[in-house]
């Protein structure tokens, strides 16, 4: 088994950009920190192809099985002799999965800001912000234990609530990064409980170790989780659905998702890099590291399976609804994700059992990269209009034909059109869903038509409705002669575009499976029919409601009526979430603890001080100034002291 | 015989012979007050010497008179505090026509406390006794002129005349109930019946008065506010010095029969003394007075280290005495300075004291602080180790008490640094020329309140020489 | 070399500053002195390993031990072991940036360094001794300078807030004299070594245990005995503030741990209080600071919730817990720091700290910016910064209780890190982000020596943060030996 | 005829000293009180030479105290006799109710 070790230049040379960045940056290197960013990126990029070619192709396989290998083992804060935090690299299909993943797309991410951001004030920062989130991203991939995992979670937290924060002066980013910070931090805190758990009855926080000891039966440490409940759940199962917690926050499952909409006040590369790709599925890959565990729990995997489910159909209802461009593919992205969790969920591990887990990881990979695609394009469009609204927007096919295309391209990808990446991977996720549990299929089914149809509203808001004259964008200085930003800007959009058509291709069941074998899967024509022609009307329908600009859609809206502003609304979450902390903790925790400490605790002390001089006050009449009564108090001692020492303790 | 007299005698003879010197001199043509009080001092320099040369163990006149390594010792004590009071009011004396009787008065009430202190019968103790009050009482009244310093005079001298009637009363119970006045036979008669018991009481509360425990001490805050700075602190530090000395002698040496009794009755006085001392010193203005109460308040851990009644105890009793003396001459010093030359007594004249007179407030503070028993100053060890003694017998209540009330003394004496260094006067005390013996007495002081306290030899030796139960 | 030297290197700058004239001359003392001690200190950090992989296993090295009052069996008995040495780095660090952040103190500035360095000179006394009698001596010594540093150079009702700070103080080190005394009456020494090794009858444990700890907790702002902190810090100039916080609160919680050490079955007899009142503490300082709207005040309270850890950390009584306990500690003591020195720097420019009136200070000085948000990020524990570390050591250790209740204190105070990033973020969207007003849009960034004095702190933070494993290395071996003493073994199956 | 009995002296004694303690604390006139106080005095001495004739006739310690104590009280009566003066002198008049300036 060769030597791995040279990964490590992967996290590390977006990590030494974002210190020379952040520390040099503003001053000396802002003319150059674009492109610094984007080499150093570019050769993690490179590398982590090679570690692909290598691991994939080479020597990954040992008897036909991909082996997890554990390149780097490095303790680094221990809490007791066998539990610690240990830095660590492991090389795995899914690791080595993400990385390319990770790598390429934030290596576009780099290359589209080139041009999107150019003039910035803080263009350094933005870069040395931004290699700062690849390094934690990557970081979070490679770990090898479930307390470095929490480590580089957090660190893509902070990095994803810097750059949402990229534009401080802007009181809304402001306030949606502090949402996307303290949301999220708030589902941390069950993962961490979820590790704590964990670690104690596993008494490791090795993942491996973890996996090895909770996956066999008779091991104490399963038995001891297993007997040992509270609420009448096994610890087990509480540990992993805290755990399953921490992810459904990062990746915007229901009820957490509240603050991916807001995060989209970010600049629109970061929204494609953190929002879109990659950050976002970090929960999804959470439960994919973990999943051996979790297939020993069944009401764990269930209650993903549900979750998944249910954030799939809610957002897309909602993306069917809002008129924010980027917001829509926010939403569209938490349906995504929901398809991917819950194909988890519904999966089990190795073998054919395996399908859903397999179909998940197919699905985030294909996702990544027309999901991107899809920010970037929308990136390429608010770049020309200057505004988030679809009614500022129409006709724009004509002044931005690449990126009509390009933006094409990943709708029928996500519509999960044939022979577009999504397809395959959706496809998947459909037969496993079929096989397993009948209901899931059902919404997924419904989920994936809504989706054609608001993708295609997108699209055809977008590029068609009303016709667009030249002179209504052509205003903006800088020669945009044909609309579009520089090649730096359509460059991405054509490679990812390429990548949307191929890598539907890859032959993934081959390489990334539940338990390392590989898995022969085959697309049954029969079974595909069904959400491809649903796919393909909803398309229509979105077509007749839209190409045109005609009163069709405001119809059917009003008929569905109050439902309609409800989703409008966003079925009222963030206002619930706004009256639970506006309303409840601060007048009801906050001020009160504030007032009590102010007046209670203090008061005390300041009570007895005050008491001290009244007391003194009262009594100063003792000293009266007249000789006799100081006589007569002298008296007064030596009887009081004769009684005391004569009569009573004598 | 005539050549132990003039050893064991010597520090009273000395004295005797200033006394007389003094009279002489003012018999004779008068000198300038400067040169008479560099005479006074340099001669009460040498008196203090005089205790250093050669001390033994032995007694005269059949036991009436005894001295030893310890009882040398606090006399020393008591010379260094007479020569420290009488170099701070030198500005003072300085135009006053009548130090001379200043002199005989104080130093005739010093020989009393020598006699007091070595006496070995209640007879010869009850003439040190009175020797050492009555000159005070007119001492008291020195400033001729001022309404206060007479009503203080004449509240002194009724409340003590009142309480050494008592005194006498308890002691010719004593009388009754053991036929002797001696000491050393006292203490075989002693059974600790009622009688005695009511005589022991009537003697404690004499004692107490001296001490000014509560209740006995109403006299003291007036007394001191009346009285001329110099009389206020001589009262303050060595005739309670003095009678401490000699109550710790008592107790320890003559009363072991009915020790269990005196613990008890100490430990009523001095959580009566420290609470009440504490209570009156918060609303304190003027300064002699504030002081007065806190000297109170500090008597009360005196007799919780006494109630500790083992050679731990007297020892930290006579090292506190010595920090006391340091830490309330600094402090009166400064009082005494600032009264001579611009008669203001109060605190909240002090407001913004640091401004115009930065060396005499950090004397000052540090004088406060050790009396609040505040590290690295001598105060802290003298307090500690009080308690340490007081705490050997076990009473946690009475010590957790007392560390508690240290609280709220530390209130008051911070309250006077807070006027000092951190409150405006519209017209603070201007810059004061402070005559260089005074500075130098107030030198002395602060550089015994800092080594007192960390040169561990001081404490040890004491500790040699003192007596436990 | 002798460890007295870190008292005497501090006397001989204080005397030298008094000698000194004029600012520029006595602040160059004040510096020299500073760096000089951290030198020291770290000299012996140096030779602290050394000796230690020389496989020299004492629990305390450069031991030495002089009688001081004989008669009363008192020791000048010093030595130091890992958690001391933290300490006492600690310090050090804080007394330079503290001494560089007072730059310009030109208000009585002899007396300000003089009583600055005369506190640092009772902190390392404390840490250094092993003897109960100077433990307690060099912690009074160290009150004082604070009433006056807070009196004399502090802003809004200053005498009150250092009266009430003093007063408090006092208490606590009353409470401390008994229980010394307790202990000293029944083991007849004050050597911390001799108590270990003949150990305290149970039944005077249980009845002095409590006053000695609490009285040490006041210092460390035990719930509900905290309330001189808000007002203390709020009150004092930036670097008695820093000296406050980083230093002072520390002799709490390093007296508290040695209290436990020597008193284990009492320690483990009362855990439940304790933990019970550090929860709070967490919780409530957490709540409470979330309500703040004055800068200093929200770092005070949440100063409060911070040192709940280190109690908790002590109250779980078992290796883990403790480390973070102590990490906690120098981990708490640099990050508040920081954060008081940013609020100083802001505040000296723009002469307010109420957030609602700041904002956008990103853009007129953004080194002091992200000094602060440097500062708030390590407070609300992200990895890389010293606070992670040490409240994730925390939680570990006191999740080995499998007590049920004990579990609960630790889920409640692991919530209170969400509340933590919401009042820290509160403040930094509201006076670092947003838009800028105009009086502010102008103003100067910061000077040569705050750029030092931060950038001193901030490598202290990150190299605990980056590195924990040094700082572990370091006290591992001394918990060990606590835990020998509390007779209590790791619980990790 | 047979002597008079101890106790019966010592209740007189006793009965003087608190004639003394009630005059002190009663009268206002300060010369009136200062006898009051002279009249204690004596009941000690009273006491002393009853306890020497009756219990230790064998030495004289009782009288010679006796002695002692009407000396001191001589001296202590010139003393406060002075002061008094004085204080007529500031405060034009010698009764106690008028000298509690100082108080509290």
């Amino acid at each position: 088994m060769s030597n791995y070790l040279y990964i490590l230049w992967i996290p590390l040379l977006p990590l030494a950009t974002f210190v020379i960045l952040g520390l040099f940056g503003r001053k000396y290197l802002s003319g150059i920190a674009g492109l610094l960013g984007t080499a150093s990126l570019l050769t993690s990029t490179i590398l982590s192809f090679v570690v692909a070619k290598q691991y994939f192709f080479v020597d990954g396989k040992v008897n036909g099985v991909f082996q997890k290998i554990v390149a780097l083992k490095y303790t680094w804060l221990e809490f007791s002799p066998n539990v610690s935090i240990d830095l660590g690299i492991i090389v795995d299909p899914i690791s080595v999965m993400m990385l390319v993943v990770v790598t390429s797309v934030s290596l576009m991410v780099h290359v589209f800001s080139l041009g999107y951001m150019k003039g910035e004030e803080r263009f350094a920062t933005y870069y040395a912000f931004l290699s700062l989130f690849t390094f934690s991203m990557l970081g979070l991939v490679l770990s090898a234990n479930i307390f470095q995992v929490y480590m580089f979670w957090e660190l893509v937290g902070v990095s994803s609530f810097l750059l949402i924060s990229y534009y401080f002066n802007k009181p809304s980013a402001v306030a949606a990064s502090k949402k996307a910070f303290i949301v999220t931090r708030f589902a941390d805190l069950g993962f961490l409980i979820g590790i704590l758990i964990l670690g104690y009855y596993g008494g490791t926080l090795d993942i491996g170790l973890l996996i090895e000891r909770f996956t066999s039966v008779h091991s104490t440490q399963f038995l001891s989780i297993t007997s040992a409940s509270f609420l009448g759940a096994s610890m087990l199962t509480w540990g992993l659905t805290l755990v399953f917690m921490g992810g459904a926050g990062k990746s915007a499952m229901f009820p957490l998702h509240i603050w991916l909409p807001d995060a989209m006040e970010g600049p629109t590369p970061v929204s494609a890099l953190i929002h879109a790709a990659t950050m976002v599925v970090a929960g999804v890959y959470l439960v994919a590291r973990m999943f051996p565990v979790f297939s020993m729990d069944e009401t764990a995997l269930n209650i993903i399976t549900y979750v998944g489910a249910a954030s799939a159909l809610f957002a897309a209802v909602i993306a069917c609804t809002q008129t924010d461009i980027k917001r829509v593919l926010a939403y569209s992205t938490m349906s995504q994700i929901g398809y991917m969790m819950f194909a988890l969920g519904i999966s089990k591990n190795g073998g054919e059992n395996g399908l859903g887990y397999m179909a998940s990881m197919f699905h985030l990979f294909t996702h990544a990269f027309f999901k991107s695609l899809l920010f970037l394009g929308a990136g390429s469009v608010i770049h020309m209009v200057h505004s988030n609204e679809m009614k500022d927007m129409g006709g724009l096919r004509k002044l931005m034909p690449i990126t009509h295309i390009a933006f094409l391209i990943a709708c029928l990808a996500i519509a999960g059109i044939p022979p577009f990446a999504g397809f395959f991977s959706k496809e998947e996720i459909l037969t496993a869903a079929f096989q397993e549990n009948k209901i899931i299929y059902g919404i997924a089914l419904f989920t994936a038509a809504l989706t054609s149809f608001y993708m295609f509203r997108l699209y055809f808001n977008i590029f068609w409705s009303k016709e667009a004259t030249v002179a209504a964008h052509a205003h903006d200085a800088q020669g945009h002669d044909h609309g579009e930003g520089p090649w730096v800007m359509k460059l991405p959009l054509i490679i990812l575009a390429a990548c949307a058509v191929g890598v539907g291709f890859v032959p993934f069941s081959q390489l990334v499976t539940s338990d390392g074998a590989a898995l022969d899967t085959h697309i049954d024509v029969v079974f595909s029919i069904a959400p491809v022609v649903l796919s393909v009307l909803a398309i229509l329908l979105a077509a007749s409601f839209y190409k045109k600009q005609n009163g069709k859609s405001d119809k059917v809206a009003n008929a569905f009526g109050g439902f309609y502003t409800a989703a409008t609304k966003k079925f009222y979450i963030d206002e619930v979430y706004i009256f639970i902390t506006k309303k409840i903790i601060f007048p009801f925790i906050g001020q009160p603890i504030a007032w009590a400490d102010r007046n209670i605790v203090d008061g005390f002390m300041l009570l007895v001080a005050k008491t001290t001089a009244k007391i003194a006050e009262l009594i100063k009449g003792l000293q009266s100034g007249k000789v006799q009564n100081y006589a007569l108090y002298f008296f007064g001692g030596v009887a009081a002291l004769s009684i005391l020492f004569i009569y009573i303790w004598k | 015989m005539m050549y132990n007299i003039l050893i064991q005698l010597r520090q009273e003879l000395v004295l005797t012979v200033l006394i007389f010197l003094l009279l002489f001199i003012k018999l004779g043509k008068d000198r300038s007050n400067e040169s008479i009080l560099n005479f006074i001092n340099a001669a009460l320099f040498i008196n203090l010497g005089a205790g250093f040369c050669c001390h033994e163990t032995g007694e005269l006149f059949n036991g009436m008179f005894n001295t030893n390594a310890l009882i040398v010792f606090e006399k020393n004590l008591l010379n260094l505090a007479v020569l420290l009071i009488s170099m701070q009011s030198y500005a003072w004396l300085k135009n006053s026509k009548h130090l001379i009787e200043f002199y005989l008065l104080i130093l005739t009430s010093l020989l009393g406390m020598f006699f007091m202190i070595s006496s070995g019968n209640l007879l010869m103790f009850y003439l040190g006794l009175e020797m050492s009050t009555i000159p005070l009482a007119a001492a008291a009244n020195f400033d001729l002129t001022k309404r206060k310093s007479s009503e203080a005079a004449m509240k002194l001298i009724l409340s003590s005349a009142f309480s050494s009637a008592i005194l006498l009363m308890g002691i010719s119970f004593l009388y009754g109930t053991t036929g002797t006045l001696t000491f050393s036979i006292l203490t075989a008669h002693l059974n600790g019946n009622p009688l005695q018991l009511f005589a022991f009481i009537l003697l404690i509360s004499g004692f107490a008065f001296k001490i000014s425990a509560v209740p006995f001490h109403l006299w003291t805050a007036d007394v001191y506010e009346g009285s001329p700075v110099a009389v206020t602190s001589f009262l303050a530090v060595i005739s309670k010095g003095a009678v401490l000395f000699t109550m710790v002698n008592l107790l320890y040496k003559v009363f072991t029969p009915i020790a269990s009794t005196w613990y008890l009755v100490l430990v009523v006085l001095a959580a009566a003394t420290i609470l009440i001392g504490n209570l009156f010193a918060i609303r304190q203005d003027n300064f002699k007075r504030f002081l007065a109460f806190s000297s109170i308040a500090q008597v009360g851990f005196i007799l919780i280290g006494i109630s500790g009644s083992s050679q731990i105890g007297s020892a930290s009793l006579i090292y506190f005495i010595l920090i006391y003396i340091f830490s309330n001459l600094a402090a009166f010093g400064v009082v005494s300075v600032v009264s001579a030359l611009t008669g203001k007594e109060n605190i909240s004249d002090f407001k913004g004291f640091y401004k115009t007179n930065p060396m005499l407030s950090w004397v000052l503070t540090i004088a406060l602080f050790s009396l609040a028993g505040v590290p690295p100053t001598a105060g802290f060890f003298g307090k500690l180790f009080l308690m340490m003694a007081g705490a050997a017998k076990g009473n946690y209540g009475l010590i957790t008490f007392a560390a508690l009330n240290m609280v709220i003394s530390f209130y008051y004496y911070l309250r006077v640094v807070k006027a000092i260094f951190m409150e405006e006067h519209a017209t603070p005390i201007e810059k004061l020329q402070v005559p260089t013996v005074s500075k130098l007495a107030m030198y002395i002081c602060v550089v015994g309140m800092i080594v007192t306290g960390l040169a561990s030899v001081v404490y040890d030796y004491i500790y040699s020489i003192s007596i436990g139960l | 070399m002798n460890l007295t030297l870190l008292i005497l290197l501090p006397l001989l700058t204080a005397v030298l500053i008094l000698l000194a004239k004029g600012l520029q001359q006595i602040r160059v003392i004040g510096l020299t002195g500073a760096i000089a001690q951290l030198g020291l200190a770290g000299w012996f950090l140096k030779s602290f390993l050394a000796e230690r992989t020389s496989g020299n296993n004492a629990a305390h090295l450069f031991e030495s031990n002089q009688t001081w009052f004989k008669a009363l069996n008192i020791n000048y008995h010093i030595g130091i072991d890992g958690i001391s040495l933290a300490m006492i780095l600690l310090t050090s660090v804080i007394v330079v940036a503290g001494i560089l952040v007072s730059w310009t103190m030109d208000k009585l500035s002899k007396e300000y360094f003089f009583l600055l360095v005369l506190l640092s000179m009772g902190a390392y006394g404390f840490f250094i001794s092993l003897d109960l009698f100077t433990l307690f001596f060099f912690l009074e010594v160290a009150v004082i300078p604070k009433f006056l540093l807070i009196g004399i150079w502090g802003s809004g009702d200053k005498t009150k807030s250092a009266m009430k700070l003093a007063l408090m103080l006092m208490a606590g080190s009353a409470l401390v004299m008994v229980g010394l005394f307790g202990i000293y009456y029944n083991t007849h020494t004050f050597d911390i070594v001799q108590i270990t090794a003949q150990g305290i009858p149970v039944g005077v444990q249980k009845f002095f245990f409590p006053f000695a700890f609490v009285g040490f907790g006041i210092f460390a702002a035990l719930f509900p005995f905290h309330t001189w902190v808000p007002d203390g810090h709020a009150s004092a100039p930036t670097a008695a503030s820093m000296f406050l916080a980083g230093i002072s609160m520390k002799l709490g919680g390093y007296g508290c741990l040695r209290i436990a050490a020597l008193m284990p079955d009492a320690a483990h007899a009362y855990a439940w209080i304790i933990i019970l009142l550090a929860t709070i503490a967490i919780i409530y300082g957490a709540f409470a600071t979330m309500m703040q709207t004055d800068l200093k005040y929200i770092n005070a309270y949440s100063s409060i919730s911070h040192c709940g850890f280190v109690i908790l950390g002590i109250g779980m009584l078992n290796k883990t817990s403790i480390n973070g306990a102590v990490i906690q500690m120098v981990s708490h003591g640099l990050m508040t720091a920081l954060f008081f020195a940013a609020i100083g720097m802001i505040y000296s420019r723009t002469h307010t700290r109420m957030v609602a009136q700041l904002g956008g200070l990103l853009k007129a000085m953004p080194f002091i910016s992200t000094v602060f948000v440097i500062a708030g990020l390590c407070s609300l524990g992200l990895p890389g910064f010293s606070g992670f570390v040490a409240e994730m050591t925390v939680f570990m250790g006191s999740w080995q209780n499998p007590e049920g209740a004990y579990r609960l204190a630790t889920v409640l105070s692991g919530a209170s890190i969400v509340v933590t990033a919401v009042y820290i973020l509160r403040a930094t969207g509201r006076a670092i982000m947003g838009p800028i007003s105009n009086e502010h849009a102008l103003l100067a960034d910061s000077t040569w020596n705050e750029k030092l004095a931060a950038v001193l702190l901030i490598v202290g933070i990150l190299i605990i943060g980056l590195a924990p494993f040094l700082i572990n290395h370091l006290i591992m071996p001394s918990t060990d030996a606590i835990m020998l003493q509390m007779g209590k073994v790791n619980l990790y199956k | 005829m047979q002597e008079i009995p101890l106790s019966q002296i010592l209740f007189v004694s006793t009965f003087l000293f608190f004639i003394g303690m009630y005059g002190l604390f009663t009268r206002r006139n300060l010369i009136t009180m200062l006898m009051s106080i002279e009249l204690m005095l004596n009941s000690v001495n009273i006491n002393f030479v009853a306890f020497n004739k009756y219990l230790f006739p064998d030495n004289l310690d009782g009288l010679f105290f006796t002695l002692f104590i009407i000396t001191i009280a001589a001296a202590e009566a010139a003393v406060a006799i002075a002061i008094i003066i004085n204080l007529y002198r500031s405060h034009h008049s010698i009764d106690v109710e008028d000298a509690t300036e100082m108080k509290y």
